[in-house]
């Protein structure tokens, strides 16, 4: 991390949360932060955004979860993971004792599960605050995905406003896979969300040759990488231009300092590298320390000076 | 499980280093290509059982995923592999000239435990898998075992170290599903004969076969360590694509990370049968819902 | 071609249509055909789907018109093209007197413009059929992408199946950029289009790390290529799920033979090679070759025999 | 437009083909790579302005469009181009080396027109613009012209092709931007003073340089062809990304493909002020709705 060598100032923020620096694993790309240790010096990155917790511990689903696509991967891990009790008694402790801040997701299938976790996270060391993933089926309406439906997904929005701790900022993790992006954007910022996180993967399915079926054990799965970055940056240039005031956690795609940057001049104040941590492991200090380069050769004083910038004319 | 012939393999005793290095070897073996590297910081951390996974192909790839390849030895700082060509990756990777560079994580995952000094060992080697049995042949040795090793393959072109292992294992049994080398049929018609003689058995190679020789061994009490190849996407235990039903210590199941908590696994700990499934009695099946095939 | 060389019967049909071979061009990705003849007998493809055409010849957008993404493209061509004037006199009898099948596409930003185009196209010889590209703003609703909106999609649909030739199928082409595509083939199937094409680009965005500023001129642009074939072939998927016995002419990333039999196997009963004719001009003969072997080697007598093959759980 | 110094070059007489050829020269020529091709069917047909589009980066490449570069020379079967790197497309052509292969394109385009026998010619070149003129000038010369060149760059090492040009054309003045070869400044100063004595100009290299020549003829009621390089996608005619607007024969203005319709355009027809834009009295603009800077 070259951090502190360089001239600009990279400090940001998570709603009202301070963080040294812009750049955040992705939730599922980096487990609870453990294994990215030998590569990353974890306390200089924004946060560890921890793999999505539920109530219970769970499986996941069968194997084979993943198939390689260009430029990309599809994914359906099923959300593989301790639980909310698995996560307080072995993760978080894990990260607070090396001082690593984490940025903690959350996923149900219900509203008041949504509400529990937020409530159990409340006051727990080294959570800097929570990340609401909200691409998950409602059990209550179908198996229709919150993230597609305003209402449904303000729902679980205000819920976990309502619960959590008040100083944990309340980002809601948006997907892709609507119409349009920026109602879906407004509900939940009315409902209360600090921030948004944008995007999740998009929905995407891959046929095996061989056996001609879905290569995914749950037929469909969630499609990241490289080759969706224009989705994202897309999403994040239309939410921010209609909701210039709500900080954007941008991702999807993000490999390099400048792609980072990409994100940062559409109006995402701070970024989470996910796919690109499996490809290279030492990703995100890398990707803070090239983006700290490209901004200072930009001219830029500070980080905060680059967000939404392609979006001022005269700028 | 009490009653298991295993224990779960420990974890390395030193963390993985991301290097991009140079080839300085590359050596056509039968259908597979012998990639020498120049890694000291991997040569001396590995140890029998790891891996590396290699990024392919360029900052311009469209392949993001690594791809893991087993350890075949490691001498003077530099570290072997054997790959296979097969799908675009390893085609790449197999492609590989001497002087090119390539970015390499390692070593990855859990070593081979080893017995205690002097018990003899029997070990099992499919295809390019044999490869990886070649540091733990020189190991047990070197820990007082008698080595005894059986590698098969499809054919002859696609068996592999077998020179290698005659110099470090007594007997060496070769077999080829096609009879086109050693004795004709799978390598557990070797095993079967061996296996009295050993009292742990180890074994790198596809699926049927380690199930075929870790029911084989556990049949007769002998416990077994076996190297599994799962789908991985990362090689370094965060995306939770590589897993596979596995017994714990404590008796339950869960879906076990290949990349970090193997691929070396007790080979009466896999639920072979099960693996590709979601078993019910899987630790965390119970929160899935409606269980899918 | 190794069509009549292959045991494999390639033969289908867009609508009541029939066709050689399956494979197509895809709508503005060949011109009008002209410029592939020296790389590809375009007689022995099934059609080529003509660059989208208006009632008046447009300029088409400023340059920048496309970005280079990974595994990708964006591309923000605005419609240049000759109007149905020119493509009636100069580009459809080139091809016809080749006996060069042609599928029509036809754009607008009224349902009346689409009207008149199929009206105006009645009749024309080598025409085969019409694909109605509805991804275009729709003046009348605040410029909502028509493709986006099953009402209006319908309402384009039955305007062009009531105006065109009854010879001619209608193909309705979906955009991908929906919360629920499946809604939208089920309106458009309900209103008489005889086919669906799908899918057209995903709205994408790329900024220049050097002007700090969107590289299109139009902001954001379609992004097309091998990155978004999971996306399309999860729409292929879906609709065919719901919507068995609409035909469905797939596209979206399409570069190999096994692509192309991916699509026929999650339901497509014809493709369409668009992108990748860029990187290979050969292109869509090479994928009926691929295609054709690799429908063999699995055993296929024909190609109908596979189209939704991964949907029948013991086939 | 009556009153036109030039008009639009016609097209190549022979189609285009596609090859994978096998690359059997490399040689670096200051900051450029000067590559040769075994490409027998594009050399015989290649005619002088015309380019060849390359196929970038193998089957696991995440670049999916071809770069375009123009041929500098066709000998005996074999094609040469002249390389920056730049991007990573470029970068990666000039990495080629000698015995890989290639999938190429071409030849591509509309190759210069020849003037009149006799009249003199002036040869302008930019950076490795230059070599794209070394084909033309031989042809000119067997013509019976007489054949002025200029080559200017940034910086000394960015020059190109002045050997072969001063082997073919005289006098060829040569100039650098930071004065390190040649005389310091652009081109146009040297331009404007070999310009009387020219009864046709062609030009080949950046956008600015290209309006700049092309200005400086048409003011002396000189024709110019100049060849652009505008961002392709195909490379081929079907894409529509590598329009800009240019004066037709009718007069009126059009979107016109570099690749198809040019990249050789009379140098008074190519209206350089608005590329980049939607002037209004371009063909099709009032159809374009509100008109997007
Ligand atoms: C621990 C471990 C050790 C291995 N050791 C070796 C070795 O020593 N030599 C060797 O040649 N190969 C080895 N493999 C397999 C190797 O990693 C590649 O997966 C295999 O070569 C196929 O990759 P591909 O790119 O050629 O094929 P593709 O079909 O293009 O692979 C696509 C994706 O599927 C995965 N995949 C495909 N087949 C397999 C498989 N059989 N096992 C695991 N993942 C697969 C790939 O990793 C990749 O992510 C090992 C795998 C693992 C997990
Ligand atoms: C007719 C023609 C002739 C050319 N001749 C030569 C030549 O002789 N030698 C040479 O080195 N280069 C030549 N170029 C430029 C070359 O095609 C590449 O565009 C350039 O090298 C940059 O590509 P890249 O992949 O390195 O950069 P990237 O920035 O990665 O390119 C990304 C995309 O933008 C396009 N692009 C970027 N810059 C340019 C540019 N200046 N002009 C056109 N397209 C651009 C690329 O083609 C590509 O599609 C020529 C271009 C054209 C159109
Ligand atoms: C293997 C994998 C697992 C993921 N798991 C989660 C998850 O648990 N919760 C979540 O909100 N997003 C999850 N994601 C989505 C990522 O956090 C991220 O939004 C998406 O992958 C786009 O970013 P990327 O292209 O940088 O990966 C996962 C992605 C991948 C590839
Ligand atoms: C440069 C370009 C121009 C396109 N123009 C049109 C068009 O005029 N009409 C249309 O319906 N689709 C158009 N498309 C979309 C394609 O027809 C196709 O639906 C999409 O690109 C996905 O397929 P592909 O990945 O094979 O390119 C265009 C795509 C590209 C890349
Ligand atoms: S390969 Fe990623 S967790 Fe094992
Ligand atoms: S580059 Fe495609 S039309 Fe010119």
């Amino acid at each position: 991390m070259t951090a502190l060598e360089t001239a600009v100032d990279m400090r940001t923020a998570l709603g009202a949360a301070p963080i040294p620096s812009p750049v955040l694993t992705a939730s599922g790309c980096s487990a609870f932060g453990r294994e990215l240790e030998p590569f990353v010096d974890l306390t200089a990155i924004g946060a560890v955004v921890t793999k999505s917790v539920q109530l219970r511990p769970r499986s996941g689903r069968p194997t084979p979860r993943m198939a390689e696509t260009p430029s990309g991967m599809l994914n359906s891990i099923g959300l593989q993971g301790p639980g909310i009790d698995g996560l307080l008694a072995d993760e978080l402790p894990w990260l607070a004792e090396r001082g690593i801040r984490s940025f903690v997701s959350i996923a149900g299938t219900r509203v008041e599960d949504f509400a529990e976790l937020a409530e159990r996270l409340r006051g727990v060391p080294g959570v800097l605050g929570l990340e609401v993933n909200i691409s998950c089926p409602n059990v209550e309406s179908r198996g229709e995905v919150f993230a597609c439906d305003p209402g449904a997904a303000s729902d679980v929005v205000s819920a976990v406003r309502a619960a959590a701790d008040p100083a944990h900022p309340v980002y809601a993790k948006l997907s892709p896979d609507v119409t349009d992006i920026v109602s879906v954007a407004r509900a939940v910022a009315a409902a209360g969300a600090d921030g948004l996180s944008m995007i999740n993967t998009l929905l995407g399915l891959v046929i095996d040759p061989d056996t001609m079926r879905p290569v995914l054990g749950g037929v469909t799965g969630g499609l990241s990488g490289p080759a969706i970055r224009p989705v994202a940056l897309r999403c994040v240039w239309q939410v921010h231009a209609a909701l210039p005031d709500v900080p954007i956690l941008g991702m999807g795609g993000i490999r390099t300092g400048l792609d980072a940057l990409q994100f940062v001049l559409a109006g995402a104040s701070a970024v989470s590298v996910g796919t690109a941590v499996f490809n290279d492991p030492s990703a995100p200090a890398r990707i803070h320390a090239e983006l700290a380069a490209a901004l200072a050769e930009r001219g830029f004083a500070s980080l905060a000076d680059a967000v939404g910038h392609a979006h001022r004319p005269n700028a | 499980m009490s009653g298991s012939l295993t224990t779960p393999a420990p974890r390395a005793a030193q963390p993985p280093v991301q290097r991009v290095v140079e080839v300085v070897g590359r050596r056509p073996v039968n259908a597979y290509v012998e990639l020498s590297l120049a890694a000291p910081e991997i040569a001396e951390r590995a140890v029998p059982g790891q891996f590396v996974a290699f990024a392919i192909g360029g900052p311009a790839s469209a392949l993001l995923l690594r791809r893991s390849i087993a350890i075949s030895g490691t001498r003077d700082g530099v570290v072997t592999v054997v790959v296979a060509p097969h799908g675009p990756g390893s085609t790449w990777l197999a492609g590989l000239q001497v002087g090119e560079r390539v970015d390499v994580v390692g070593p990855l995952g859990r070593p081979f435990p080893m017995p205690e000094p002097g018990v003899p060992a029997l070990l099992v080697g499919g295809g390019y898998g044999a490869a990886a049995l070649v540091g733990l042949a020189a190991r047990l040795r070197d820990g007082g075992s008698a080595v005894a090793a059986v590698t098969g393959a499809a054919s002859a072109d696609r068996l592999c170290s077998v020179d290698e292992l005659s110099a470090l294992a007594e007997p060496v049994a070769v077999t080829t599903d096609d009879g086109s080398a050693g004795r004709p049929g799978r390598v557990t018609v070797a095993v079967e004969e061996l296996i009295a003689d050993a009292g742990v058995v180890y074994a790198c190679g596809p699926m049927a076969m380690l199930r075929a020789v870790a029911d084989a061994a556990t049949a007769v009490g002998v416990p077994s360590y076996v190297a599994v190849e799962e789908s991985m996407a990362c090689g370094i235990g965060v995306c939770m694509t590589c897993v596979l039903p596995v017994v714990g210590e404590d008796g339950r199941t869960r879906f076990a990370r290949s990349c970090t908590e193997g691929p070396v696994f007790g080979g009466d700990r896999v639920r072979f049968a099960d693996v590709g499934t979601l078993p019910a009695d899987v630790v965390g099946a119970d929160a899935m819902g409606v269980v899918q095939s």
